[in-house]
């Protein structure tokens, strides 16, 4: 689906949405998600019953009707949670993939074309990134600064921000040697209009493409986050802290680690179906 | 050759030092502002005495200086000097992430191979959904379940500690696992690359095939992308280590790290930090050698260092 | 027993009716055409037309989908068709090897050539290979020195690389060699070398060629005879004498003869001067961040260029032409030295003048159109006025092209209808001089003459001016008022057609001319000869 | 003849020694603790964690023994002690006692041990308390200490029994260069087992110490060999337990516990200890945001908002019981009756609206473990109204956040050490210099310090009286309830637990029956 397709010709454009299997797969796994989370009033995520805590899911014998999924160490109901959590994951993973992705995008075609001494400079923050122990500035920042789901998503963007700078200050140079840019800077067209009209059509399939990688990337970071103690956890539900609560019970209540795994793979894929595979397989390899 | 391979060596070596010192000191800025130093280990009965105040930067000019002469100051959980500590945490994630990169290395590279082998399309698109997919299963969802099945249900494999090989096993497989889908990307893309590629054709062209194309051609030019992916893979495994070694409870430095992170130990983390940004940092240089040695003029350089 | 000596001696390459198909159905179909030992032959056909497949299919190294669905071929009488269908992508036949088409990444970047030709010969020991390739690089004209084994790929030029991929060929002796698209990359002098390479090997090592271009100029000088490809189907192969009685001539003098174009009369008032350049200086920073080494790309002593004129600049490739191309366009920084744009100093006009004055049409039409956008939005940012719409379709038409162009891609669009919608983008901005880069190389000959009228019309339109990077100078004699020939970076020679044709002052103007005359001659002749005028 | 006789004597001398190595190969019982705390050192001097004080009731001795059941001070390396002067205390050590490493006990060691225990270089972790009551040591005579206090110390005979291990003179100097870490990883200690091997992170062997002194006051069971394992994550912990390969282990979350009790072969015995959960409210705000602060009506909506008796049924377990005071009902100078705050969501709804505490205001509730007590305490304050955060984080970030005034109100437990005394709790948090205290309150303080600057237990008692009704009354605390210590013990081991929490693992003996005959 061509993006400036869509913006000349939104109906055409969501014609070719729909044809497509395999997004529409997609599509429906994230409608079911959302309409999900409106029906189920966010209030049952957060109410404890403590005294019909560790329920297990309906499929087992002592199941109950009332919670179909059973409930958690402190009597709250497990789908709700999980609901919640999607939510949590979501707005994590696509508010903290977008912030990246325009940041890195933005200073990358910078340095790009700059050329020279700034793509040394850039290619020298990557170095510094990847020297980073991430995981110990996160763990240390989101502690003393508070978990709140702004902070957590600056935070994973801040990680992630290096990758989406290296791949387009790679990409900007060949773009440039292209002839046709060289046309357009004879045109009458401004710097600012050159870059919108010209390089970004040609920048944003590879960026739309690595920005289902990043969402699923982000998501997963969250959670590991929120696995060693930290991240999003209390009320607002996120799937890595049931895996961590449930971690001690995996004996006797898999299936409240399963469950919330289970999720987080069927989220992953449905986003990737929502994009090209050929776009990303080729993008993945920057 | 040589002398340009020297100079390529000294340009890189003189920037890996500055990437570190400037990681060093970024983690000593947070650790110093997140966590107090004196007090956080004393524990229950601790009065609290009002050392100087010392600023930020003085701490960090004071502790390079020891740094350098090779004493990271002393632990205050363990009480003893931070290099001993770390000595003896140092062989179980070693043995780690080196058999879990290599295991990576291999599973990856059957993956490919068979999938370029077998040569339908279907195989090799289901394999990229699947890398795709697993792309973004997180470490740890993969430990718990693996102990779940293989020490809890079958009872085959210790799920923790460090005692014997067989404890190892479950781990390498839970962090290889989590590096393979990455590497099967990069790998299938370079492949499908270099055998669409002018020169393979004209070889084909003129009877050579088989072995010898792959020995003599084609691998050559595959290493450059594969080696600056692992150089990548490798900065990710160090980080994996945390999650995995807290999952199988295994007393290698990643445990300790977040063991020292959660007691706030603050030579600890810093000098663990620093560790980490010299393996990185090392394991790039190495790997831009070996491409510069490989083809001087490829241009996907490890893209880690400029 | 009466042994007759079969005077009739097997062909070394006969094909019959060869025809390829992949699942869509049949691609290219009755192919026929025989060589002897030592004799040579062409295919040629517009782009598009199956060339490249069929040699792939002789060699048995058909991409994957394509095979063989009818016909035979037979080598030295023997069939080897059985043994080309059920090839697995190389080639098993030890008799004939191919040169593949762009040489230019035909080695393996990673490797030294040495190492590459030394590994064709792994059947013999180390010291017979190596001997064997030190004979093998006088055969294609390179140095056998052990320094210039050591060297990699990219180390060499363009010619030195198309040798190279012949020698790497004719590496095991085969009986027939099959060449596709030799020349198209390379200017006149390398071409005719090229050439004579060909016919040594012939001569010398008796070796059959099957030669494969869309240049007819190079093919009248090397085939004997030749067989056409007429939108996949095979015509009957026939030699250059007997053209006359060919059932498809028509279609065959198009593709072999360019047509003959009428240079309209220089216009006689001394018209103002658009472009003076006075002794500019402009060079290209190269090297590494730290070791700053510039290179001298441009020293022009005094050009000047005047209104309604046709001026043609040629050179040898890496002569410097692009970068003189470049540095009128201001895309290039100069050094030092005066130039000035309709009387007016170039550094100082802002974009919107620059763009009035002066427009470019790239060298190769694909890279020159942004892929992601419409030929619709292309054209549209190139307008002048932006209100004005009649004006963006009144110029489509004019360049030969067609409204429902608009809404496709120019990945959709042929690589002719592409250069017509650059030429359309540059004529949009209504500039006073139109900068043309080797307009003509990648195209075949009969599209050569649609886009030269083209232009010549184009220019009566809108009075432009045109300045035309060539390397044939037998073509720009035909169409260009003033020449302007350079080498090494700086204009050698400059002057109006026939003063320059008539007597050629510089070495490097004559080894041109000679170079054009040996190669184009012979189309120039056969066309007088069938007085054929072309009728657009 | 003899021949018979010599084959008689052969065949005894053979039978014997067989009878030996079986009994030898029977006796020798392994006990396999399981420990969710990873230690880093063996070196009491230097751990603070409840894990620690486990570990050094086996392998250390102090001067003074507590007895599990009566909670008396009795003496163990101390033959007799007695208190000179109200300041002066004097120890006559016992003779014959020999470390591990093979070196008989002096009086010179006891002197170095308690110096080097309460100096600064040595910066073991209570030096600094310790050093407010600790004035010099000396040796008196060949086998006698007399140890002089800066004033009349009431917990002289605890800190002796707990904090203070008995070192050989010089262990920590070795050729002059200060080591912190000598006994580290090989302890001399004087305790019944003897530490064998230790692999940090994973596992430490100890071994029953051969010539331990005869008459020691700790009663010894029969357990030959410890093996103390560490795990990171109670999943894997679990997964040895179900396995088998832990008999012995204490402090698991009560939901985990309840499943264990199904496990065949293993029993979950509750025994009680001084630890009490609490919410701190601040009342100095945050000096830096100035953010306003909890006042009295609020404090008290807040008491009336927990419901602890969800918590003791559901997140303490059996053991556990809803304490008024902010102390441990067994610590003497505890109060029994003070001001009661009933679960009232309506009246604390009211004091809240009367209260000049704003809605909107967010207030963070801090805590460092135990997060599911964390999460429905903050559930109930939620349930009348209060806009309440949970800030999660490590022990380290916390202390970070208090002392830039950061923190509110925080969760925290504190288990005393086992101290039978009210003055452990008061001291660490209402003491001015604490890190702890978030009162700020001069008056509070200097009452705290008076109630322990004396030894008359009947003063004390009406001192520490009225310090904590004061506080009930200002609700400056809101204390929840006690916690029980929990263990988790195969069948074939007896083990009684202690009255303060500190498990007595030399106590256990192995009830299966061939070992005893």
């Amino acid at each position: 689906m061509n993006i400036m397709l869509f913006f000349k010709h939104p109906i055409a454009a969501i014609k070719s949405v729909s044809t497509n299997r395999r997004r529409l797969l997609g599509l429906f796994l994230l409608g079911l998600l959302v309409l999900a989370n409106a029906c189920i009033d966010p209030e049952l995520a957060r109410t404890l019953h403590l005294n019909n805590r560790y329920v297990p899911p309906i499929w087992h014998m002592d199941g109950q009707w009332l919670h179909l999924l059973g409930t958690d160490h402190l009597g709250r109901d497990v789908l709700a949670r999980l609901l919640a959590g999607a939510k949590t994951s979501l707005i994590v993973g696509v508010f903290s993939a977008m912030l990246a992705t325009t940041g890195g995008v933005f200073f990358g075609v910078l340095l790009g074309y700059l050329g020279g001494g700034a793509a040394l400079m850039g290619r020298f923050i990557l170095a510094v990134h990847l020297a980073m122990p991430a995981l110990v500035i996160m763990l240390l920042m989101v502690w003393f600064f508070g978990d709140s789901l702004l902070w957590v998503v600056c935070i994973i963007a801040f990680i992630h921000l290096p990758w989406f700078l290296s791949i387009s200050q790679k990409l900007t140079p060949e773009l440039i040697a292209q002839d046709f840019l060289s046309a357009a800077v004879c045109g009458r067209l401004s710097i600012f209009q050159i870059f919108i009209r010209e390089v970004l059509p040609n920048l944003l399939p590879v960026i739309v493409s690595l920005f289902a990688l990043e969402v699923t990337a982000a998501i997963l970071t969250e959670a590991t986050l929120s696995y060693l103690g930290v991240g999003v956890r209390g009320e607002a539900a996120s799937w890595g802290g049931m895996i961590a609560d449930a971690q001690s019970v995996i004996i006797f209540r898999p299936w409240l680690t399963i469950l919330p795994a289970l999720c987080l793979f069927l989220l992953s894929i449905s986003i990737l179906c929502c994009v090209r595979p050929q776009r990303v397989w080729k993008a993945s390899a920057l | 050759m040589i002398k340009r391979l020297a100079l390529f060596a000294a340009q890189r070596c003189v920037l890996a030092v500055l990437v570190v010192l400037l990681v060093s000191f970024m983690t000593y800025m947070v650790v110093d502002v997140t966590t107090d130093a004196n007090e956080a280990i004393a524990g229950e009965w601790v009065v609290i005495s009002h050392g100087v105040e010392t600023s930020a930067l003085s701490g960090y000019r004071e502790w390079l200086f020891h740094a350098i002469q090779g004493s990271f100051g002393e632990s205050l959980l363990w009480n003893r000097s931070v290099m001993s500590v770390i000595e003896q945490h140092l062989a179980t994630t070693l043995w780690l992430t080196s058999a879990a990169l290599v295991g990576a290395l291999l599973f990856s590279t059957m993956l490919v191979m068979t999938s370029y082998l077998l040569s339908n399309a279907l195989f090799s698109r289901v394999l990229i959904m699947v890398c795709m997919v697993f792309h973004a299963l997180p470490a740890f969802t993969l430990g718990l379940i693996l102990i779940w099945i293989f020490s809890y249900k079958l009872d085959w494999l210790p799920a923790s500690g460090t005692l014997d090989w067989h404890s190892f096993i479950l781990p390498v497989l839970a962090l290889a696992f989590a590096l393979t889908p990455r590497l099967v990307l990069v790998m299938d893309v370079t492949l499908k690359q270099v055998l669409s590629a002018g020169f393979v054709l004209q070889l084909r062209s003129c009877g050579v095939h088989g072995w010898r194309l792959w020995v003599d051609h084609i691998v050559v030019n595959l290493l450059p992308a594969l080696l600056s992916v692992v150089s990548i893979q490798a900065v990710h495994l160090l980080t994996g280590a945390v999650v995995t070694e807290s999952v199988f409870s295994m007393n290698g430095l990643g445990r300790l790290t977040l063991e020292s992170v959660v007691s706030g130990d603050v030579n600890m983390i810093v000098a663990l930090a620093v560790l980490f940004a010299v393996a990185a940092v090392s394991v790039d240089l190495v790997v831009n050698l070996l491409i510069f040695a490989i083809s001087p003029h490829a241009e996907t350089r490890g893209n880690l260092l400029p | 027993m009466i042994t007759i000596k079969s005077e009739y001696e097997a062909p070394l390459l006969d094909v019959v009716g060869l025809s390829i198909s992949n699942e869509q159905g049949v691609v290219l179909e009755a192919v026929s055409f025989s060589i002897r030992a030592g004799g040579s032959h062409g295919l040629i056909g517009n782009s598009g037309s199956g060339k490249t497949l069929c040699c792939l299919a002789l060699v048995g190294c058909l991409p994957s989908g394509f095979f063989i669905s009818a016909g035979d071929v037979y080598v030295k009488g023997q069939s080897i068709t059985a043994s080309l269908r059920s090839s697995r992508g190389w080639n098993s036949h030890p008799e004939c090897k191919m040169v593949i088409q762009n040489a230019q990444d035909g080695f393996n970047p990673s490797r030294r050539i040495g190492a590459t030709l030394r590994g064709m010969l792994r059947h013999l020991p180390k010291a017979d290979a190596i001997r064997r390739v030190e004979e093998l690089m006088p055969l294609v004209g390179l140095p056998p020195t052990p320094a210039f084994l050591q060297r990699y790929p990219r180390q060499l030029s363009g010619g030195q690389l198309q040798r190279l991929c012949i020698a790497l060929a004719i590496a095991q002796e085969p009986a027939l060699l099959i060449v596709d698209e030799p020349t198209s990359a390379l200017d006149t002098v390398n071409q005719l070398d090229i050439l004579a390479l060909l016919s040594s090997l012939r001569t010398r090592l008796g070796m059959g060629v099957l030669m494969i271009s869309h240049d007819s100029d190079v093919m009248l000088c090397h085939a004997d005879n030749v067989t056409g490809l007429l939108a996949g189907r095979g015509l009957q192969s026939t030699s250059f004498d007997q053209l006359q009685h060919h059932p498809q001539r028509d279609y065959l003098f198009r593709l072999l003869t360019p047509a003959r174009y009428r240079v309209p009369p220089l216009p006689m008032h001394t018209s103002r001067c658009l472009i003076r350049v006075q002794d500019l200086l402009a060079f290209r920073q190269t090297g590494r961040f730290w070791s700053y080494k510039d290179q001298w790309r441009l020293a022009i002593h005094e050009l000047s260029i005047h209104e309604g004129e046709i001026v043609a600049v040629v050179g040898r490739s890496g002569s410097g032409k692009t970068s003189l191309f470049r540095a009128l366009l201001g895309l290039l920084p100069i050094h030092s030295g005066t130039y000035h744009l309709v009387d007016q100093p170039a550094d100082t006009l802002s974009r919107e003048d620059r763009a009035r004055m002066i427009q470019p049409v790239f060298q190769s039409p694909t890279r020159s159109l942004n892929p992601a956008k419409t030929i619709q939005q292309t054209l549209h940012d190139a307008l002048d006025d932006p209100s004005d719409k009649t004006a963006l379709l009144t110029m489509l038409t004019d360049v030969g092209g067609s409204p429902d162009w608009l809404p496709r891609l120019p990945s959709e669009l042929s690589g002719g209808q592409q250069q017509r919608v650059c030429i359309a983008r540059a004529l949009l901005a209504k500039p006073k001089v139109l900068l043309l880069d080797e307009p003509f190389s990648a195209l075949d000959a009969s599209a050569k003459g649609h886009i030269i009228m083209l232009l010549l019309r184009l220019r009566e339109a809108y009075g432009v001016t045109l300045v035309l990077t060539m390397h044939d100078l037998l073509l720009a004699r035909h169409i260009a008022h003033r020449v302007v020939v350079m080498d090494q970076g700086s204009i050698v020679e400059q002057d109006n057609t026939s003063t320059l044709f008539a007597e050629p002052k510089q070495l490097a103007t004559q080894s041109i001319l000679a170079a054009s005359i040996a190669l184009r001659g012979k189309t120039a002749a056969l066309a007088e000869q069938y007085s054929i005028e072309d009728d657009t | 003849m003899c021949i018979a006789k010599r084959l008689m004597r052969r065949s005894l001398m053979l039978s014997c020694v067989l009878l030996m190595c079986a009994y030898q190969a029977q006796a020798a019982v392994t006990v396999r603790v399981g420990l969710l705390k990873e230690l880093t050192t063996l070196d009491r001097n230097y751990a603070t964690v409840n894990e620690s004080l486990v570990l050094s009731q086996l392998t250390d001795d102090g001067l003074i023994y507590i007895d599990p059941r009566t909670l008396n001070y009795e003496p163990l390396l101390a033959e007799r002690y007695f208190f000179k002067s109200p300041t002066e205390l004097i120890v006559t050590i016992r003779k014959g006692v020999r470390f591990h490493s093979g070196a008989l006990l002096t009086a010179d060691d006891v002197v170095y041990s308690l110096k080097w225990a309460a100096s600064n270089e040595g910066r073991t972790h209570r030096r600094h308390m310790l050093q407010t009551w600790f004035k010099s040591a000396h040796v008196i005579a060949p086998y006698q200490v007399s140890v002089r206090l800066k004033y009349d110390y009431p917990l002289v005979l605890r800190d002796l029994a707990i904090s203070v291990p008995i070192r050989r003179q010089g262990v920590y100097q070795q050729g002059g260069v200060i080591d912190r870490g000598a006994q580290a990883f090989m302890l001399d200690g004087l305790g019944p087992y003897r530490i064998t091997s230790f692999e940090p992170g994973n596992r430490i062997l100890l071994e029953r110490f051969t010539d331990y002194y005869r008459d020691s006051r700790k009663y010894l069971g029969n357990i030959d060999r410890f093996e103390f394992k560490m795990f990171s994550n109670s999943a894997s912990m679990l997964l040895a337990v179900e396995h088998g390969d832990v008999d012995w282990s204490y402090r698991l979350p009560l939901d985990i516990s309840e499943f264990l009790r199904a496990l065949q072969g293993m029993t979950l015995v509750n025994g009680t200890s001084m630890r009490i959960t609490f919410l701190t409210l601040g009342v100095t705000g945050n000096q830096r945001i100035q953010e306003p602060v909890l006042d009295l009506l609020a404090r008290q909506a807040i008491n009336h908002a927990i419901n602890r008796e969800v918590l003791v049924r559901y997140m303490l377990g059996t053991g556990s019981q809803t304490i008024d005071a902010a102390c441990h009902p067994q610590q003497l100078g505890c109060p029994a009756s003070v001001k009661h705050y009933d679960y009232d969501v309506e009246k604390a709804r009211a004091l809240l609206a009367k209260s000049s505490w704003n809605r909107a205001q967010e207030l963070n509730v801090w805590a460092y473990q135990n997060r599911h007590l964390a999460e429905v305490i903050v559930a109930d304050l939620k349930a009348i109204g209060l806009n309440v955060r949970l800030r999660y984080v490590s022990l380290a970030t916390l202390n970070q956040a208090r002392i830039q005034g950061l923190v509110q109100a925080y969760i925290g437990s504190w288990g005393s050490g086992g101290t039978p005394d009210a003055a452990a709790i008061a001291n660490a948090h209402w003491f001015m210099e604490s890190p702890r205290n978030l009162l700020n309150s001069e008056g509070l303080s200097a009452r705290v310090v008076a109630a322990q600057s004396h030894s008359d237990p009947e003063l004390r008692t009406r001192q520490y009286r009225d310090i904590f009704s004061d506080i009930a009354d200002q609700a400056y605390w809101v204390p929840l309830a006690t916690v029980p210590a929990r263990y988790l013990i195969a069948d074939w081991l007896s083990f009684v637990p202690s009255r303060d929490g500190i498990a007595r693992l030399y106590e256990m003996t192995d009830t299966r029956s061939h070992v005893n005959d």
